[in-house]
């Protein structure tokens, strides 16, 4: 029994990372109609600018958080400037193709600001985990719930109880009619891709913490987590992101206990498969061209 | 190309051919300048050292083989017999797909996988 | 006194030119009128003068100052405001947050809400359905819903495309009664119409437009109401 | 030509039929993030009749494109009335599946005291039809572009005919192209079929150039890359998706003098290429362009 309890533990941890990537990845989504796969690799050069000021001056976990953050903002604003502001009106495979173009440049860059394959990243509570009877619970998952739980009451509070987020649901639902109501479009979209990105870049700094090291995966793995976690919970659907997140992170942690890592991955793209060859409602309501 | 056409329909029925296949090892250590690598290659055959091969060695990066990988370069032959010795220039650490494409005696391609760190190679446990 | 003079705006789709020189002038608190018949330009007319498109050639000057190719938020500041053709409401919120979206651009809380009070008097309907996603009103509910989220940013002129499309005739004689009620209280509003008939007892001077270019100007008496009818809907062919 | 220069022009060769199976995808309006799981099927299906059956290339090769067309018929059906990146994921997912089973796939063949077979993460090792066959380097790369160059005619004939404007009609709108009596379903599922068995044919090709395959040549980079092969080339005719990898492993090959800076600077000029044409260099536009100045 306990496992049953542990491994759902464990899976709220990992879904919840996936959740605060899921939601970043929404967010463009839901603005933009547009896929950003350098979504990942640029939460990635955040982890990399934070580790690169860590081996050189050394910094303080808050420290280290901002300049995540900041380095998925920066990476995250160049991304949109080169690959969807220009594609606005136009197709939205150019604007993804782009983004991809964009990956390679980030890990590469990566690879030569930190040639090595592994660095280690500070994590945020040397001390051991805390113990529960038989459960071990380390103190990134909490940080790492709490992150994602916060950080969807903001979005909220964001969405549904500010100007900015009446200006964001009006270009998501109408983007035309949102011109006509004097919202500036391009400015809402880059705004957008900025808080997108901190959201990347705060879940890639807890990320980062709880596995205590950084690599050059990170760009395709957080990329590949935030897209399916996204697909599970219904495309361009907050509320959807973070569900479906949790959902990947429980169904990740239990599969991996009864059949193993390799197989884990498996029966999560199986699952998705079947869901979408399903046309289950919540996943295929909004068209997505 | 008329003997590439014609190499297609002669050989159609199925053969078992097996030559011999080379086999090979590799012992590199860093230089010291950044992911350039001196490298000692043993080629044997059947047991015994296979000399005076002419031995280009390049490199590829699992994902995207064709894209990821580094140009080729002459190995030149060492004093001992088999073994021969190459420079490598890599653009990043990490695990590499070696590549040894053997002329002049026989000719053959050989793929052996080596984690590169800023020490040297050892072989890839996958 | 004219609000807004339009001189040899030119636009197009790509090599295509949907204008091909427009010039008209819209008077200060009037109502002004734009027939023509389909693929004329008229809708092209309304959203190069909204900034939704951006003419090549020529000048749009709005109280004295040109606006063309300036972007939508820009000219909505300066108190323009377009109900687009087929309406474009927000439609998963409700028609209460599609009121605060159309007053964005005003930070006056106090203000914003009695506007909204005002309009929910003015289209009983929509209070009725304040909590409703915009979504799921009917094409009348809509219009009207477009028309008051596009008054919500107190504008000086409101551009009107084709507000009576797809509606059924009692609706339409309400949307008329309304927009004669807002001419009232001194907006003034440029209208584009389908409707030759219901436009030109209300308009105070029209325009007809053939082929992007602007093919008669004058006041509804000026030419006999079948001729309008039949250029409008047929073009100037000549039978 | 030196062998570099030939392993190069191979290269292109082979990846130009991944390049052409994502295309064809494209132009009946599919996006597919998958294609690397065909030519994944291709590689270990051509390479296991070979190295452990002993089958002649030419053999093993119409086998593994049956398999291949057959592989993404059966990700076709179920995926049928999915669309855009519905689609798009439903691919990626189907390809991830195949690439993890090709990591789980260990079966092998004790030939002459050595094994030889797919050995799961290890990868397939041995695979030297061509070696045992002294199949010289450019006799094989003649054979890949005669193979290429029967491609390309079939396509361009398609193109040209009724059935290339039925594709791009589905491609266009399929609901239309429906009302028109298009029958959208055998048209989709064949086209699926056609794609897998093109992405196999390169897959067989591949293996017995690099006569070494492993489950991690088949990822996801591999399939966004037959994407953008065909979207920077253009979408106008199937020349544009060959331009794209020429462009891509060319411009990689030429840029060597950037070294370890190769793919910021190729990744930089691909967004800039497609800001100036989004749907390629070879567009539809261009080709009309080139069509009335030649015709």
């Amino acid at each position: 029994m306990s496992d049953l309890a542990q491994n759902t533990l464990d899976g709220l941890f990992l879904g919840s990372s996936y959740a605060l990537l899921a939601l970043g990845f929404t967010l463009i989504f839901g603005v933009l109609r547009r896929v950003n796969l350098s979504f990942g690799p640029a939460v990635m050069f955040g982890c990399y600018a934070a580790t690169w000021v860590n081996l050189n001056f050394g910094a303080g976990l808050v420290l280290l958080a901002l300049v995540t953050i900041l380095g998925s903002i920066l990476a995250g604003a160049y991304v949109e400037r080169l690959c969807f502001a220009p594609h606005r009106g136009g197709s939205a495979i150019a604007a993804m193709v782009a983004s991809f173009a964009l990956w390679m440049q980030f890990e590469e860059l990566a690879s030569i600001v930190l040639p090595r394959h592994l660095y280690d990243f500070p994590p945020l509570h040397g001390g051991a985990p805390l113990a529960f009877g038989a459960m071990t619970l380390r103190i990134e998952s909490l940080v790492m719930l709490f992150a994602a739980l916060l950080m969807c009451a903001l979005l909220w509070w964001i969405l549904y109880r500010t100007r900015f987020g009446v200006a964001v649901r009006a270009v998501i639902d109408q983007p035309q009619a949102a011109q006509l109501a004097g919202i500036n479009v391009p400015r809402v979209f880059m705004l957008t891709f900025a808080l997108a990105s901190a959201i990347g870049g705060l879940a890639g700094f807890l990320i980062a913490a709880s596995h205590e090291q950084v690599t050059p995966m990170l760009g395709m793995w957080s990329t590949m987590k935030g897209l399916l976690a996204m697909m599970l919970g219904g495309l361009g659907s907050l509320p959807g992101a973070v569900l479906g997140g949790l959902a990947l992170g429980l169904l990740e942690a239990h599969s991996q206990w009864f059949f193993g890592p390799q197989n884990r991955d498996l029966i999560a793209y199986a699952l998705i498969f079947i869901l979408l060859a399903a046309r289950v409602p919540w996943m295929t309501t909004r068209s997505a061209s | 190309m008329a003997k590439a056409a014609l190499l297609l329909i002669l050989s159609v029925l199925p053969g078992l051919a097996l030559a011999q296949a080379p086999k090979a090892d590799l012992a590199c250590k860093a230089t010291g300048t950044d992911f350039v690598f001196d490298c000692t290659i043993r080629l044997s055959r059947g047991g015994k050292p296979l000399e005076g091969a002419q031995v280009t060695v390049g490199a590829d990066m699992p994902s995207m083989p064709m894209a990821h990988n580094v140009k080729p370069v002459k190995a030149q032959a060492a004093h001992a017999p088999g073994e021969y010795r190459a420079k490598l220039d890599l653009e990043m650490l990490g695990v590499w797909a070696v590549k040894l494409r053997l002329a002049g005696p026989v000719r053959d391609q050989l793929i052996l996988h080596y984690e590169f760190d800023s020490k040297g190679a050892t072989p890839a446990k996958r | 006194m004219s609000l807004l003079k339009v001189r040899d705006v030119v636009t197009a789709y790509g090599k295509i030119e949907a204008l091909k020189g427009v010039s008209l002038e819209v008077a200060q608190g009037s109502i002004t009128c734009l027939l023509g018949p389909n693929g004329a330009g008229k809708t092209t007319l309304m959203m190069s003068i909204a900034g939704i498109l951006r003419p090549r050639k020529g000048t749009i000057h709005f109280g004295g100052e040109d606006i063309a190719g300036r972007p939508p938020h820009a000219i909505v500041a300066r108190g323009v405001a377009l109900v687009p053709e087929n309406r474009l409401v927000f439609p998963s919120m409700t028609v209460l947050e599609n009121l605060n979206a159309g007053a964005y651009q005003r930070g006056d809380k106090q203000a914003i809400a009695e506007d909204i009070d005002k309009l929910f008097a003015r289209f009983p309907r929509l209070r009725e359905r304040a909590a409703q996603q915009a979504g799921t009103l009917s094409g009348g509910e809509q219009q009207m819903l477009a028309v008051a989220r596009a008054l919500m940013s107190r504008p000086k002129l409101l551009l009107m495309d084709e507000p009576s499309l797809g509606l059924a005739p009692l609706v339409v004689e309400e949307i008329f009664r309304i927009v004669t009620e807002l001419h009232k209280d001194g907006t003034t509003i440029f209208l584009v119409e389908q409707n030759a008939h219901m436009a030109l007892k209300v308009a105070q001077h029209f325009y007809l437009m053939e082929q992007g270019k602007v093919s008669f100007s004058g006041t509804p008496g000026a030419l006999a109401e079948d001729e309008v009818i039949h250029r409008a809907y047929l073009g100037s062919s000549k039978i | 030509m030196d062998d570099y220069a030939i392993g190069v022009l191979t290269n292109i060769g082979l990846i130009s039929f991944l390049a052409l199976s994502a295309y064809l995808l494209l132009i009946t309006g599919e996006m597919s993030f998958g294609q690397q799981a065909f030519f994944g099927v291709g590689a270990y299906a051509g390479g296991m009749l070979t190295a452990m059956y002993g089958w002649s290339l030419p053999l093993a090769a119409l086998c593994a494109m049956a398999l291949g067309a057959l592989a993404q018929f059966l990700v076709g059906l179920p995926t049928l009335r999915l669309r855009g990146l519905y689609f798009a994921m439903a691919t990626l997912a189907a390809a991830e599946m195949a690439r993890i089973l090709f990591e789980l796939f260990h079966f092998q063949r004790q030939l002459e005291g050595e094994p030889v077979g797919p050995d799961g993460s290890q990868g397939f090792r041995g695979i030297r039809w061509v070696f045992e066959h002294g199949v010289e380097p450019l006799e094989y790369l003649g054979m890949v572009y005669a193979l290429l160059a029967l491609a390309l005619v079939a396509f361009l004939l398609v193109e040209r005919s009724r059935l290339g404007a039925t594709l791009r009609g589905v491609g266009e709108d399929a609901e239309l192209a429906a009302s028109l009596g298009v029958n959208v379903t055998r048209v989709k599922l064949g086209v699926a079929a056609a794609a897998g068995a093109l992405a196999a044919l390169g897959g067989v090709l591949y293996a017995h150039h690099n006569t070494y395959i492993e489950p991690r040549n088949f990822d996801i980079m591999l399939g966004v890359h037959s994407l953008a092969y065909a979207l920077i080339g253009g979408l106008g005719t199937a020349l544009g998706p060959l331009l794209g990898v020429v462009l891509d492993i060319g411009a990689l090959e030429g840029s060597r003098v950037f070294q370890g800076y190769r793919m910021i600077v190729f990744g930089g000029l691909v967004a800039l290429l497609l800001i100036w044409r989004p749907r390629g260099l070879l567009d539809e536009r261009a080709v009309q362009w080139l069509r009335r100045r030649f015709s």
